[in-house]
């Protein structure tokens, strides 16, 4: 049974990368976790273990191996499944969440889209969106006509919803929307979004890339009808992603990718296609990369998602408390319950000198504007620095920042 | 598991000598279906007649291995004169076999030649295989006099 | 410098996997590498560095450890364009050939493609197409109303040249076909039919899974247009394939996926784009797979691509003697030169049969349409049998299966 | 490399006072470009004045980083007066010096206080900045009169 707390200081002895130094010896401070998270030996030892055991092409082969890749394969997909609360067949294998977002967008705009597109369609997105979940739309609102339109962001950087019911209308044929913001930390209100969208026959498609490795997700509680989130975030590899979709919904759409294994009958003018998850699945699959991201489900597993929430809850609290007493240091973002990503500006010093002089202490954060760039212009900002957190990372690790940037404004002579 | 295992006397028997493997003409209120294996190509053809919810009659005709051509002939010799609900019965019998998840202790009463496919279950790649015809069968025998399904 | 042969006994020592048993103690005989590859501890090696020392969001971050991986990706990239004669900005990471082929198919034939469709414009295929560049090319015609068409194969499997004058004519405006078959082993004459393609002005896509991974290839001397090949099929890791281009075909693309890193600027309504290889790599990238690659290529020109190709010539050939001295035994494809996919019939039993038995003595070979199905349809079978060999196979691995097919015969009481 | 090296006296110096941070009014026959770092965000307008293949002025405005603060400024007081030809060789030896790729041995005299930002070479993220405002002189000074580029 997982605990209800956890000991970051253990944990990270799993991690091989966490225990190295940068900079000329400086002990590494890992707070990018928000781009991508480190990966526990498990993890590598599992995807290491499908190559040296059980590398075949799954689906493929009529040979013992070939049986094994497909078991392992689609072992990896209950796993997921049963993460999320949602059925195995509604598990989709993709790249990442920016291929499960464009899967998406281009299959709910192809000729064959349960959504038949007519003239004045809306697809309704907010101003704090990721740009894999921008401009997407964009080229999707490029082939159908459709008009984007953004749920606006207050200054305190929540969805505003004053003008909801208006912004939801007849005309509303997708609203997608990020569940935890990858800037600011916002947490958006996912089921009340979701219910109205829904009363006017809207789908509802939500970017968990910045929810799923961080707190308890479950798909039916939400409310919602697809949903896209990276293996690279949550302990897992490179190269995997996710979509879920309500089957219903998944059967409903057109494939996006074409090629084998995704197929029923082929003649060299057409094809039908297989029902999903296969259908969204063509060529030989990201096997390895799926079941490694099956290991880092089962590491988060074993933590505990609420242990892990409650942990980083922890850590952004302090780091909060602790920047609002220094001068010259603002937060953007709600004050909470939040998310874990955390970005500030520091009076007189650009975030990519704040950043520079972190990254000579050994610690890593974000620079930039976080592939959120109409945010930033929301904000007045060009950028900002980001410190993200995860469940190896310690109160130790806070300070560490706090006197980082407290370095920073001594280097630029900015503080008093 | 072995080979002998596997592919036991009775399949190569019904895979030698296949039974009902001989289209019936279409006559009024039959039902003709074509099913498909994607991942090998293997086909089938069956048609069946069903009067008053008793399969009256079930032909085919089909490409394909060993397993998928003898269990095709087990199920039509399995499937002639019996009712809907039993042959339906039969057919998830036969599925619970093929997945491995153990079957009612009748079964090989019920089952018959079937029960023979016990071994394919072991080797999930030619479970569709043995499914192949009773799909088909399935499909024929719950849809409307008359259509015809490519 | 690498040699002119290999010894594939001692190569198989740095594969894991081939070191182990199936079907209660069988020694493994591996003749599926068309399908996917083995790989060498030195990949998974490779792999493993990545992550443990390097591992962090590639371009997105100012910290030593973002800079490490940056070159780490970037590093793999300059090694895949060296590999096939190109310039380092014309290789894209994709998961795999078919996402390749299918960024093409869609960049293609979008608003924005550097080809304006016409009424009764022509892709131009061939009979012998794995669905991964036959499906995308379908669904591209349903978009732009273009028409396929197909050049034919000959009973000896190879492209049957007669008409090729009519069927490359000013109408066509793509010409896609694979480079060596996955069924028959036909080698292509690519130049030549680049060079009539490109008379007519057409663009000349090729599909390289089953060429890149066995010999030498040079995309200046091949004088094609894109290429597309995957990393699983040449000893590097799942999750990774590539799209090499010419740089001036690419820059005329518009992307395929959008999302973070392939942008240069954005607003809520519109985005403008990077230049190659950017544009096209949207989201955090496939990194360690990508790494993986590289080595895999490291590995590959150590042992050196013409001793590859000589010794899958090799064994090509003699099992094609072999099987041809066989009753009831039938060889598809031409008789040589050819490439190293060897399929078979065998009178009287199904390719499922076959390959069953086969599994049962440990020998992994692969049965069924191949994702070929309409080459299938070509030959009149519904299926095939087929070997593939790579360089860790030996003459033993030949043996074995010979062997094996003659156990068939037996079991099934159709040897003479 | 500590901080110390890269952040140059005279880096910072030219970030807290930028020179020609100020933009010149559009006179007929001047050339104004806007140029943007993707990866960041920062930007920098830049106007120039070139007769007879002489850069008469260069003025510029932006928001961004100490580094593209102060190559900027060190770059338009280098531009000044100089030759187009002159200007594209310092761009040329500017962008060597960014890629680490060693300079002419002369190359602190032609650069003077551009040399100071050898160390930013080390620090492949910042290289973009400190390549900004050079990127638009080169843009700038390669257009025709009157061009206005967004
Ligand atoms: C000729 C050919 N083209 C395309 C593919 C598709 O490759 P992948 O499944 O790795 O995308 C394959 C392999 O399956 C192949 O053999
Ligand atoms: C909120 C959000 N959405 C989408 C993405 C895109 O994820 P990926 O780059 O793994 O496809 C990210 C991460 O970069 C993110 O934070």
């Amino acid at each position: 049974m997982p605990a209800s707390s956890l000991n970051a200081e253990i944990l990270k002895q799993d991690f091989p990368l966490l225990g190295r130094t940068v900079r000329g010896g400086k002990k590494l401070v890992y707070l990018d976790s928000g781009a991508t998270s480190q990966k526990p030996t498990q993890v590598l030892e599992a995807e290491r273990d499908f190559y040296e055991n059980h590398n075949a092409a799954a689906h493929r082969g009529a040979h013992q191996l070939a049986e094994e890749a497909t078991e392992a394969f689609e072992g990896a997909r209950e796993v997921v499944a049963s993460f999320i609360g949602a059925q195995t067949r509604e598990v989709i294998f993709t790249k990442s969440a920016t291929e499960s977002l464009n899967l998406v967008a281009y299959s709910l705009s192809a000729a064959e889209s349960p959504i038949q597109w007519r003239p004045g369609d809306e697809v309704l997105l907010t101003e704090m969106e990721h740009h894999a979940n921008l401009i997407p739309w964009q080229e999707l609102s490029k082939r159908t006509g459709a008009h984007l339109r953004f749920i606006p962001v207050t200054d305190d950087g929540e969805l505003d919803l004053t003008d909801i019911d208006t912004l939801i209308n007849e005309k509303t044929r997708i609203l997608s929307f990020t569940h935890a913001s990858n800037v600011l930390g916002t947490v958006n209100p996912v089921r009340r979004l979701a219910d109205l969208a829904h009363a006017v026959g809207a789908i509802v498609v939500l970017d968990a890339c910045q929810s799923v490795p961080h707190e308890a997700v479950d798909v039916t509680a939400l409310g919602i009808d697809l949903m896209a989130f990276s293996g690279h975030k949550m302990l897992g590899p490179t190269g995997v992603g996710v979509l879920w979709g309500r089957f219903e919904i998944l059967e409903s759409m057109p494939p996006f990718l074409t090629g084998g294994s995704m197929i029923e009958v082929v003649t060299l003018e057409s094809a039908t296609y297989s029902l999903p998850p296969k259908r969204f699945e063509a060529g030989v699959p990201n096997m390895a990369q799926a079941v490694g991201l099956a290991a880092a489900i089962g590491y988060l597993q074993d933590v505990g998602m609420h242990a892990i929430a409650r942990h980083e809850e922890d850590l952004v609290t302090s780091a909060i408390a602790q920047l609002e007493t220094m001068p010259g240091v603002t937060v953007l973002g709600p004050a909470g319950p939040r998310g874990g990503a955390l970005s500030f500006l520091v009076d007189g010093i650009h975030p990519h000198d704040v950043g520079q002089v972190l990254d000579d202490d050994g610690i890593a954060v974000r620079v930039g504007h976080h592939c959120a760039w109409p945010l930033m212009r929301r904000f007045g900002v060009a950028a900002t620095t980001r410190a993200t957190f995860y469940l190896y990372n310690t109160h130790e690790d806070v300070t560490s920042l706090i006197s980082g940037i407290r370095r920073a404004q001594e280097f630029f002579g900015t503080s008093s | 598991m072995n080979l002998e295992k596997m592919y036991q006397e009775i399949i190569l028997d019904h895979y030698k000598h296949p039974q009902f493997k001989n289209l019936a003409p279409m006559v009024s209120g039959g039902v003709e279906v074509h099913h498909i294996n994607p991942t090998c190509g293997d086909e089938v053809t069956l048609r069946a007649q069903v009067v008053d919810g008793v399969i009256e009659s079930v032909t085919w005709d089909g490409l394909g291995c060993s397993i998928s051509q003898a269990s095709t002939s087990v199920m039509a010799g399995l499937a002639q004169g019996a009712t809907v609900e039993n042959a339906l019965e039969l057919t998830a019998q036969f599925l619970l076999l093929m997945q491995g998840k153990g079957v009612s202790t009748d079964a090989d009463e019920i089952l018959e030649d079937g029960i023979a496919f016990a071994g394919v279950a072991q080797y999930p790649a030619r479970v569709k295989c043995a499914l192949l015809g009773w799909m088909a069968l399935k499909d024929a025998i719950t849809r409307e006099p008359g259509e015809i399904n490519e």
